[in-house]
């Protein structure tokens, strides 16, 4: 049931010690950091976190794992130059890792969300990240069967949520949301931007059945179109051609 | 949005056993399906007679319907100016648009009932077993031309699979089966049977909890489904 | 390699005898009529075509079938009130018929588009439909192993393609577009409107990347809105919400 | 656009075999592959020496770039005003829109990629064997964090995957290998390694095909690897 709620703290409450928690994002783009730091807040322990990548530097997911909330972490690329807390705490042998191939991380969590039990993936067959999984030729090319990834919650960050819980997302901070919106039981989602009317229903991106939670937290996404709009409607320059749509191209012609 | 929880009807699983002495009308049964279904609810509402069921769905209720063609929100059949050969359900039917609407390709669209994302589904049906079993799309004649559709993505897609249909055929020869002996849609997949005479509650185990019965008694239901365990709800 | 071209016949000349078609559309919305006709006209047979349907009445796909150039075809319902040519064609076993679940028909598709080996599907267990299949049950529930289906080409319509192949749909007429794209060697659209401008990038539904060649074949769609936008352009009454986009809605606030 | 299919330049695999004395500086390797790719072609540069063949595809050859953080169409290195955080690259570098371009989200980006549809893709590589075997993702070294991201994807996606890298590491330890030593990212996938010292193009065969060679003989290059067979292109 859509529910529009004031806090990130509030947004997160539901989560309870030993979840999986879908985190969006790839880099800083689509990183819900504000729901990340209200999980920290929360006091949730023993959690499962799937993410990219497995915190970077001082903050959101990295402080998660410095407190040793984090069980278990299933990410593509958990070594950076800055990912200290999860090194450390990988070597303590105080985390658990999942290391899965990024296309094979979004493939399965899709897989959740549409109801495919398993699947061939022709990614990582003949690597260690196979070893142990059943492996097929199917026409002549090697396949590795995967499995899905669900989430108890899904925590991720949109532009903009209309009253239907319907959303759209701002260039590549898309990335893993619609995904992860698909394959939690429950999706929290943070917007820079909760919208009195309903989007365009051709441009939605993630359609409000798979939204649960949303909390409007703006965060400067986007502010450059906002700007852009703004001057259009006082009667400035014309739209750039990017926010046309397309029967706003045709009627031109 | 958050009030909704509190609208929430009290759900058929804990209703007592009733009975009336007429069999429901088409009209009268769209409406019993209606009133069950929870708010906030996505719905899918199978070609034919399930469709009715919307007539009863009130806008407060904020219930929301797909169609597998693409599409969340959609409204009632288009009607003059509001035809457009691009806006149709999948009956084929022109329909219109609601606010709140999206739009989305046939794999996403069953991907989003294969998921597990609607919260019911209502389907007619040839028969159903005691312990959920679905035949709805073929009789199985030889000859036939056989044809499917979405019937078995839907059959197995939603979180509550309802058939609506009549208890009995027009010859009088039952639809709740032991077993099917049409070719099946779906196993296991039938939660609650809605029809003129009966409201039923099916379950894994094969006993069927009797929510309703109309214009007929529980002696004469049993008489008639020998080899079915019936129980009444609330007993 | 994108190519616009003038003509239907030019944009079908490529398919060759033997080929496997998938055509779009789910009824008439999003059927591409003309690149059908011009298939038909093009000579080209012993087709295996895969459509939601199998041809209506004396139209399009109905001819195909009716002059036997279809050797096989992949759908989910070939039997309506009008499908007579098929029905003739399939007694007289003229015709082979793999008859496919609708959603297991698009997911075998969108599995070529995506080089997914195969996968398990609980659509159609312990249905005729899935006898002679692998099944396998996994985590208490029970699928069966479903296999890529690949075009040679496949024929859809959209509403409107930009100059770098991108495509937007109109409403239900999207179905089955976007997933044929990604699943033949060759994809051809007919269009209403050729754009001259770039779409949105955040409104593209079919990257160009899965569109080789284009037609632009005006049949009538979305001549509503087209009329909405020209009265808006010429300073008439404000266009209807559901054209705006996300930037346009925060920017009212 | 139909008259992009006549600008197609010659294609590799046609060229003679040609030397010179001095080995390739990276920006002339750069432009090597650059103009391998074929106009029109959907291409993905790997971070890194990789992304360097940017800097020689022009304009007027209408490649697009992808990258696998859901976009096609990208362009320059954003600067100073038209930085936006929620616009960059794999290599979480800013970076700027083209006209043409498209977001999408992740599995789509990856079913891109998978399914074929990239034409090209240039990685880097820490070893690759005479089958086209790729170790790009790790050296194995014990107690090393392992991270993959999405090379193993990015290996087996396109329909042509280079390997970008020099043929001799600092160390003079030589990378392409009769068999990896390193863990694999993916089997068979590498179709040609364009290096400073050499392009080379491999088949499953074993047998490497020579088609340059810049500061390093035909018998300097066997010598080094015994365990390889060469021929030399055109021959």
């Amino acid at each position: 049931m859509l529910e529009f709620v004031d806090t990130a703290a509030e947004a997160v409450s539901r989560i309870t010690d030993g979840a999986t928690v879908l985190i969006g994002g790839f880099g800083n783009a689509g990183q819900p950091m504000e729901l990340i730091d209200a999980l920290m807040d929360s006091g949730a322990t023993g959690l499962t976190v799937v993410n990219n990548n497995a915190g970077q530097a001082d903050a959101g997911l990295a402080l998660l794992i410095k407190e040793r909330r984090v069980a278990k972490i299933i990410c593509s690329f958990p070594r950076q130059s800055d990912s200290w807390h999860f090194d450390e705490a990988y070597r303590a042998g105080e985390i658990e890792l999942e290391l899965v191939p990024q296309g094979n991380l979004a493939e399965r969590m899709r897989a959740a969300g549409a109801g495919i039990g398993g699947f061939f993936s022709p990614t990582g067959y003949g690597t260690q990240l196979a070893e142990g999984k059943e492996v097929r030729e199917i026409d002549g090319k090697h396949y590795v069967l995967e499995s899905p990834i669900r989430g108890d919650f899904a925590l991720i960050k949109a532009y903009a949520a209309d009253p239907y819980g319907n959303l759209v997302y701002r260039k590549t901070a898309r990335n893993f949301g619609p995904v992860m919106a698909t394959a939690a039981a429950h999706t929290i989602v943070q917007v820079d931007e909760v919208l009195d009317e309903p989007l365009n229903p051709e441009h939605v991106v993630t359609p409000g059945i798979y939204v649960d939670t949303v909390v409007g937290i703006p965060t400067g996404s986007g502010v450059k179109e906002r700007e852009e709009r703004e001057a259009l409607a006082a009667g400035r320059p014309k739209p750039c051609m990017a926010t046309k749509t397309a029967a706003e191209l045709a009627a031109q012609k | 949005m958050s009030e909704m929880s509190e609208q929430t009807t009290e759900t058929a699983d804990v209703q007592a056993f009733r009975s009336t002495d007429a069999p429901l009308t088409q009209d009268e049964l769209a409406r019993v399906i209606a009133d069950d279904i929870a708010p906030g609810s996505f719905v899918n509402l199978g070609i034919g007679q399930p469709t009715t069921v919307s007539n009863y769905l009130s806008p407060e209720k904020k219930v929301t319907l797909h169609t597998e063609n693409g599409m969340l929100g959609f409204g009632p059949q288009a009607t003059g100016d509001q035809v457009d050969e691009d806006l149709i359900n999948a009956g084929k039917i022109p329909v219109t648009e609601l606010p709140g609407a999206s739009y989305f390709h046939h794999a996403d669209s069953f991907a989003m009932m294969r998921g597990g994302h609607l919260d019911v589904c209502v389907l007619g049906a040839y028969q159903v077993s005691a312990t959920g079993d679905l035949a709805n799309w073929s009789t199985g004649k030889p000859g036939a031309i056989p044809a499917v559709g979405g019937a078995m993505d839907l059959a197995i897609g939603a979180k509550d699979t309802y058939v609506m249909m009549d208890l009995f055929t027009k010859k009088g020869d039952r639809k709740l089966m032991a077993e099917c002996t049409f070719p099946l849609t779906g196993v296991g997949c039938v939660s609650r049977i809605y029809s003129d005479k009966a409201v039923l509650l099916l379950d894994p185990s094969g006993v069927v909890t009797v929510r309703e019965l109309h214009g007929l008694t529980f002696e004469e239901l049993q008489d008639k489904h020998p080899d079915v365990r019936f129980e009444k709800a609330g007993a």
